[in-house]
């Protein structure tokens, strides 16, 4: 097949304003028709290559070429134009609009100031989602849709613009597995349509089950391409970190000891008043993993938050190492000890404006250690504290007073294991740890949950990483609808039974 | 890496300092280009401000005396917006703290009972706004400037009615002169040292104690705040009430400091404006209590030249708030620091 | 209480109301677009002034309504360039244009019609109004009826308000999309000042047919909690407006009985509207991004 | 702005307003007229000194007082009081005069007070007598911030309308009762609630309305001129009356008169003393009297209007309507015969009695005092609380 370059990328630098320089002469040919993969650690620079792709940044230098004419954007409406659309990283949605509204933001037809036509509009959008088979709510506020929704609305953002290149920067971190299918279905069937893509993402299976050709860039720089069908895992992570990553995961066999979270009939509402967890009992033990698997929304996060005193308990029991501990604060949990990896981290996990000081020592700043007398922070103490996390975890960062949102996503996650590990609990809570972290990191964390399992702690783990799940749990619940379909061993069941629970069919059930 | 313009000094950072020196500079600039569009010299003019302000003890001491009432206002908003909160009732508070200067040094005649009830009714003027907050989820914009007002008016009826001065209605009654602020000299009392004191303490507090922690925390991301076993609504409690406590402090040291009148002015005339002034205070200040120690320094030194500028420059009031204005605004351009340091830079360069 | 005083506090409320539920109108639109001012209360006693003055040289109070426009306009661009393209401060320039205000309109006054504090505006430069034996309606009663109605149905209804609603709450969202964020917010902000610039000639050329040095009254700051308390809805802030107008026209008739110490009366509207907004309406959510500069990169 | 230039000059005053200011319409706006009156006859510069709050009194005084070169420095209100008491301390040799504020006892201060209460009467009487003559109960009065300064311009409002239910019954022999609707708006700075305030007072049927409220009198005047058009009159009744300065030249025809506080003449008078070495510390009280105050008549009201600057002037009579200045001075006085003559002959003698002290207006201090005059059931009974 003979390949036309639809996109041309030649000797892009970016330096940003405070110095940073985040690509340093990037090449990039994308070919139309295809799927280009584009793989690299965190803070490598592939979301600022493709902002500056869809127009959003200028290049510090460089040029860019579309259908062989060179171009020169200066918003994203230039980029959306010539037909290159993306879906962002971190969601730009407005929150408070449904997502009809959300959708046709900025192209809603007739002048300004005439009524919006919401029928035509919707009309135009049913069709182009029954054609792909994509649905979404069009009148619910996307603040109230689950995560893998509001992905869906972002694609559907750039389809309803009619683009023929659709970015997509790291899509799949926060599906499930079953969300996942659903997309590369989608995205083979865009394919199929003549579109073209360009697929970020950190799970190299995933890049070798989707792409056609993949690009690794490192530190600002292109590391090579090669066709995704001569490439291997070990390849890939090794262009990508420049040095042999182990993928696999040690986990020696170890009998739990005494259980040390016990949860029992747990019932908690979810934001909108609705029942999220219904009656919810099992028990953590020293020195196991426990996964909780599932399709994103059915009561994870109602879960954890109640366990970790952020959400009142509506009903059952929770025990800390015998102690009841139902509807205590996060600080006296803590105090007991509980750590806790939240899943969102920008939000809940970090306060993005302090520093990484400051950050390190967030729900531990009243242990006697860093204070110089009651109440009062000793802040040296603190800033070794937070030097040594930075050594211990290998974190990159510009230094212990630069503000914690100038650390790249991955660095942040590790700052966040960090700290609550430093926390020296007997149990850890750690929702979707690795969830946009790149492969060097993820090995890092899961290979650090192994070892606090190890350590015989209990590690309470939800993911929506089955692999992960698969991967790293010594036993597993399935949750559905705020319900366990069934309390497995991973190495007891197939992905398809798996699956099914996650479905909502109860493990009992399946083995009738 | 670069340890420039943004390394840190212990948690105070400097480029706000340089930013606002650089607006405030802007400001005479611009302001200058007023004087001289209405026919004033504007070297003689600044020449005569800052003569006023600064140019003899006397001038000094006006200055501390302006800067100390506007110095714990502006606390108040910054404590808010710390904790982010919109708190705009500081000049409430402040007239409760002087109300109560005034009314409960007349029963025990003692500085540090009148200054403590100052702190107490201006804490407690603040705490319906708190309370509305947390419990009512009413946004302090409007909880605040509604008490603002009706504070206002009750503190009118106090003053007029039941503690009106009977030998000369005209003011209220006197603070007692043993519980009157000791003198340092030419009219200064020693409450701009409780100024400075407490804009320390409340550095000292937002930084370096858990308390303030938490309320900082809470100000910048009320879930992280919580996840991290802080009490976001206690710290909005305690930003209100610390606020008010500190704008109650400065209504009462306004009466109990300030002389010769030891006694609120009928009309409320000494008492009102200085919650509002605070807010400008605060900004100029980078509501940072150190800086605030600054900007409150530096209004007062515009207030204290004034006279000396209104009569040997013969320059108007009006003009002269003009110019404030002027000043005011250019704080609020960050951007003046980069173009600056750029054509720094080409400078160097060349 | 007759039907006359009905009709008397009825009108009283109703001039009250424009120029409060004209700037709460705008300061809702421009916070929807996410851009924070406080310095309403000094873009109407300027725009008062310079109203008049516009008025009086064209020998129309309509001239005189559009100069204050354009004087809100220029403000609007003065807060509009320091906060929407030089990313500052949001809350500072306003609190130096209130400063700017008591400088300008005193200063001015003296100077340009040799009156100090005050001065009437001559008959031809004041707005027409119609007459009643229970008081007076000017016509801007209606214009600002029909400002929040429109503003409302485009905020909510157009492309436009669709777009103005989004650069509020997610500006990086709008960008993604193309809308120029810096456009929107910058003519969002000039639009509500520019209302707040109406509202400040109404005062003057229609209202009370005078410039006083310290006219606006707070009104500016009143307009700013009506604008919360509607929930930065405009519809809203129209029956707020009134509310607070109605209030305030209550005292004003309840004062002269002296049931109660005359402050206790003059407290009223602000007491009221505590009450309301702690009683019924409760958390209000502000535009996500409000009051934050928004840069790229 | 800077009167005196570069001529040479005889020496110097200095003026130091109020937190009010040039402009409040009131004592300011009076002691610059005395002050620019004595600086021009006297061939002196004149500084003037404006206060940005109650703060700056202390401050404005003693930065003058050091400069040791102004023959006199006035300063106006009573709210410098304390702030000139302590300068005067600090410089003996230094002269000043207060208005408004009360200091007996210090050789180099002249305290300059003025019997508003007996002004007040005059109009009181006044505005009971056009209601009792037109067949009405109400009158009204529009105040300020509630301070105790402005109890003796309701007091002596009161008593004068007590004295024409009196008057009138005399007369007439008719029974009359004449209410007096009054209201403290809070502040001197809002037209519109000025407004607000006399337009309840009309709707519960107030025929005249006296405003004693700075910047928010204004909007009384503009509430009255409301209901002439309403009616589609051009001159009252019902009426406005204006304080502090001669305002009837603010709203032709709808302000029947005004109560005259001349600080001018206070403060021209100290000038004068200080030039001519008769300068004695201590209190001058003007009253009806001494003409400290009064009820303006009609070349009041001119001589006010010619002290605008001549080019306003100009633009005042064109604004108003009027060819000339004649046309507005016939105005004024064709105003002023809408009320028989009968009423201002009555009022001629009340003034007649009070400067021969046959009759004394009272003048409350506090809230009691007050509360005693407005329960108060005739003049007589007023009277007896003025000693
Ligand atoms: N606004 C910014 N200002 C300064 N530096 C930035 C900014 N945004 C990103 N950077 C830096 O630029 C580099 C590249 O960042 P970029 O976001 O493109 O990485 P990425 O490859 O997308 O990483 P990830 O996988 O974590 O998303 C990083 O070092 C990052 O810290
Ligand atoms: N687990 C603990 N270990 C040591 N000291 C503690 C502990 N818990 C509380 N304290 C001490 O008790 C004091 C009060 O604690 P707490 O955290 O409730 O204060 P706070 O400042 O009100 O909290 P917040 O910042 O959450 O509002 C703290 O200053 C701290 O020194
Ligand atoms: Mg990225
Ligand atoms: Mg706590």
């Amino acid at each position: 097949m003979e390949r036309t370059p639809i996109i041309e990328m030649k000797g892009i630098v970016k330096v940003y304003p405070d110095g940073t320089k985040a690509l340093k002469g990037v090449d990039l040919t994308v070919y139309k028709g295809e799927i280009l993969g584009l793989l690299g650690e965190n803070g490598a620079g592939k979301t600022t290559l493709m902002k500056i792709l869809f127009g959003m940044l200028h290049p510090t230098s460089g040029k860019i070429l579309i259908n062989g004419e060179e171009v020169r954007f200066r918003s994203p409406s230039d980029a959306i134009a010539h037909g290159i659309g993306m879906v962002h990283q971190h969601f730009t949605l407005v929150e408070v609009f449904d997502a009809l509204h959300n959708i046709i933001l900025g192209m809603e037809g007739h002048g300004l100031f005439s009524k919006i036509d919401v029928d035509k509009a919707r009309q135009k959008l049913q069709r182009l989602m029954d054609d792909l088979n994509f649905q979404v709510p069009l009148d619910v506020p996307v603040e109230d849709l689950p995560v893998g929704v509001q992905q869906r609305i972002e694609i559907l953002k750039m389809l309803y613009r009619d683009v023929d290149v659709l970015i997509l920067d790291e899509p799949t971190a926060v599906l499930t597995p079953i969300e996942v299918e659903e997309l590369f279905r989608v995205l083979r069937q865009l394919k199929e349509e003549g579109k073209t893509i360009i697929f970020i993402s950190h799970k190299l299976n995933e890049v070798i089950e989707l792409t056609d050709r993949v690009t690794v860039i490192r530190k600002g720089e292109v590391i090579g391409t090669v066709e995704t069908k001569d490439a291997t895992p070990q390849l890939l992570a090794k262009m990508m970190v420049g040095r042999d990553v182990v993928l696999r995961i040690e986990k020696p066999p170890k009998e739990p000891g005494e259980p040390i979270l016990r949860v029992e009939n747990l019932r908690v509402k979810g934001d909108r008043g609705e029942e999220a967890v219904k009656g919810l009992s099992f028990e953590v033990r020293a020195g196991e993993i426990f996964g909780i698997a599932g399709v994103e929304g059915n009561g994870q996060t109602e879960l954890i938050e109640a366990i970790s005193g952020l959400r009142k308990v509506e009903g059952g029991k929770v025990y800390l190492q015998g102690n009841d501990v139902t509807g205590k604060g996060p600080k006296e949990l803590y105090d007991l000890g509980m750590a806790h990896i939240p899943e969102d981290r920008t939000h809940m996990g970090l306060i993005l404006d302090m520093t990484v000081t400051e950050n390190s020592v967030l729900g531990l700043h009243w242990r006697k250690k860093f204070q110089r007398f009651r109440g009062v922070i000793h802040w040296g103490k603190v800033r070794e504290h937070a030097r040594a996390l930075i050594e211990q975890f290998d974190i990159s960062a510009p230094g212990t007073e630069a503000p914690v949102k100038s650390l790249s996503g991955g660095n942040q996650q590790k700052l966040i294991v960090a700290r609550e590990v430093s926390k020296e609990p007997v149990f850890i809570i750690a929702a979707q740890p690795t969830r946009g972290v790149d492969v060097a990191s993820t090995e890092y964390i899961r290979n650090y949950l192994i070892r606090l399992r190890n350590e015989g702690k209990a590690v309470l783990l939800v993911s929506a990483d089955l692999d992960e799940i698969l991967q790293l749990s010594d036993r597993m619940g399935i949750i559905y609808e705020g319900e366990f379909m069934g309390i497995v061993k991973p190495e007891e069941v197939t992905t398809e039974e798996i699956g099914m629970m996650m479905g909502g069919i109860r493990y009992e059930e399946i083995r009738k | 890496m670069r340890k420039s313009g943004s390394e840190l000094i212990g948690s105070i950072n400097l480029r706000p300092f340089v930013e606002s020196l650089i607006a405030i500079f802007v400001g005479f600039l611009i302001g200058g280009i007023v004087l001289l569009a209405f026919g004033y010299n504007p070297f003689e003019a600044y020449y005569w401000l800052f003569q006023g302000a600064l140019g003899s003890t006397r001038g000094i001491a006006s200055t501390l005396k302006y800067a100390t009432p506007i110095m714990l206002t502006a606390l108040t908003f910054a404590i808010g917006t710390r904790t982010g909160i919109f708190n705009i009732g500081a000049e409430g508070s402040f007239y409760f703290g002087a109300i109560a200067a005034v009314i409960f040094t007349n029963i025990w005649p003692n500085m540090w009972f009148g200054l403590a009830m100052g702190m107490l009714l201006g804490a407690l003027w603040a705490l319906p706004a708190a309370v509305l907050k947390v419990y009512r989820g009413v946004h302090e914009v409007i909880s605040t400037i509604m008490l603002n007002w009706i504070g206002w008016f009750f503190v009118l009826w106090l003053i007029v009615g039941p503690y009106a001065n009977p030998n000369d209605p005209n003011k209220t009654i006197r603070i007692p002169v043993e519980a009157r602020m000791p003198e340092i000299g030419y009219g200064l009392s020693i409450a701009i040292i409780f100024a400075v004191l407490a804009s320390v303490l409340t550095y000292f507090l937002l930084w370096h104690t858990t308390t303030g922690f938490g309320m900082r925390a809470s100000g910048m991301n009320e879930r992280a705040a919580r996840y991290a076993g802080m009490n976001p609504k206690r710290a909005v409690m305690w930003s209100f009430l610390i606020g008010g406590l500190l704008s109650g402090l400065g209504g009462a040291m306004k009466i109990m400091g300030e002389g010769p009148t030891y006694a609120i002015s009928q009309g409320g005339a000494n008492i009102y404006g200085f919650g509002f002034d605070g807010i400008g205070v605060s900004l100029v200040g980078r509501n940072h209590p150190l800086g605030i120690i600054l900007a409150a320094l530096f209004f007062g030194m515009l207030r204290a030249g004034t006279a000396l500028m209104q009569a040997e420059a013969q320059v108007p009031l009006e003009i002269i708030k003009v110019i404030q204005g002027i000043i005011v605004i250019t704080v609020a351009v960050p951007s003046l620091y980069d173009l600056v340091k750029k054509a720094f830079h080409r400078g160097a360069a060349q | 209480m007759s039907a006359g005083d009905v009709l008397t506090i009825l009108f009283t409320s109703l001039m009250a109301m424009v120029p409060i539920v004209l700037t709460s109108v705008g300061a809702a639109w421009s916070e929807r677009a996410g851009v924070v001012s406080i310095g309403y209360e000094g873009v109407l006693l300027i725009s008062a002034f310079f109203g008049a003055i516009f008025a009086e040289l064209a020998g129309s109070a309509v001239v005189g309504l559009i100069g204050g426009v354009i004087v809100g306009i220029l403000l609007g661009m003065l807060h509009g360039a320091l906060t929407v393209y030089l990313k500052g401060d949001h809350v500072i320039p306003g609190i130096g244009i209130n400063l700017l205000s008591l400088g300008i309109v005193p200063f001015g006054i003296l100077a340009y019609w040799g009156t100090a504090g005050q001065h009437q505006l001559p008959e031809d430069a004041t707005m027409w109004h119609l007459a009643t034996p229970y008081g007076e309606l000017s016509p801007m009663v209606l214009v600002t009826i029909i400002i929040a109605v429109v503003t409302w149905w485009v905020l909510f209804k157009t492309p436009l308000g669709l777009r103005v609603r989004a650069v509020g709450e997610n500006p990086e969202a709008a960008d993604a999309l193309g809308i120029n964020v810096e456009r929107y917010r910058f003519w969002s902000t000039v639009y509500g000042h520019a209302l707040a610039g109406l509202g400040g000639a109404f005062m003057s050329v229609d209202w009370l047919g005078l410039v006083h040095k310290t006219m606006s009254g707070g009104r500016g700051f009143i307009a700013l909690a009506n604008m919360v308390f509607s929930g930065w809805n405009p519809l809203i802030s129209l029956i707020g407006g009134w509310l607070f107008g109605f209030f305030e026209a209550l005292a004003a008739w309840l004062a002269p009985k002296h049931i109660i110490p005359g402050q206790f009366i003059l407290m009223l509207p602000y007491i009221m509207t505590l009450i309301i907004v702690a009683g019924i309406i409760g958390r209000a959510r502000p535009p996500k991004w409000d009051g934050r500069p928004y840069k790229r990169e | 702005i800077s009167p005196g230039g570069e001529e040479s000059t005889k020496g110097a005053i200095a003026i130091v307003y109020d937190v009010g200011g040039r402009g409040d319409l009131s004592f300011n706006d009076m002691a610059y007229l005395g002050a620019k009156r004595a600086a021009e006859e006297f061939n002196l510069d004149l500084v003037e000194m404006q206060s940005n709050s109650e703060d700056d009194y202390v401050k404005n005084l003693e930065t003058l007082a050091a400069q040791k070169k102004y023959l006199v420095i006035i300063a106006v209100g009573f709210m410098m009081t304390d702030a000139v008491k302590q300068v005067a301390d600090e410089y003996p040799d230094q002269k000043f005069a207060i208005i408004d504020g009360y200091i007996p006892d210090k050789d180099n201060v002249m305290s300059i007070l003025f019997k508003e209460n007996e002004g007040s009467a005059l109009v009181g009487a006044l505005a009971g007598l056009i209601a009792a003559n037109d067949g009405k109960d109400k009158v009204g009065i529009v105040l300020g911030m509630e301070i105790p300064v402005l109890y003796k311009f309701e007091a002596g409002y009161r008593f004068g309308v007590k004295w024409a239910e009196d008057y009138y019954k005399q007369k007439e022999g008719k029974d009359v009762a004449i209410d007096v609707l009054y209201q403290y708006t809070g502040t001197f700075n809002d037209a519109a609630k000025g407004k607000a305030a006399a337009r309840a007072q009309l709707a519960q049927g107030a025929w005249v309305i006296y405003q004693v409220a700075g910047g928010t009198g204004l909007g009384v005047f503009d509430a009255v001129a409301e209901v002439l058009d309403s009616q589609g009159k051009k001159m009252g009744p019902p009426f406005a009356i204006g304080v502090d300065s001669a305002q009837d030249w603010i709203k032709p025809g709808v302000i029947i008169a005004s109560m005259m506080k001349r600080v001018d003449v206070g403060v021209y008078t100290a000038v004068k003393d200080a030039v001519e070495g008769n300068f004695k510390g201590g209190i001058v009280e003007l009253g009806l009297k001494e003409g400290g105050v009064g009820i303006s008549t009609v070349d009041d009201v001119m001589a006010m209007f010619d002290s605008l600057p001549e080019d306003t002037q100009q633009q005042k009579l064109k604004d108003l309507g009027f060819n000339s200045r004649d046309e507005l001075k016939q105005y004024l006085e064709q105003t002023r015969a809408q009320v028989p003559d009968w009423v201002w002959d009555a009022v001629k003698e009340l003034q007649d009695k009070i400067v021969a002290g046959v009759i004394k207006v009272p003048a409350p201090m506090d809230q009691e005092g007050i509360q005693k005059v407005r329960e108060a059931k005739t003049w007589q009974e007023m009277m007896e609380l003025a000693s």
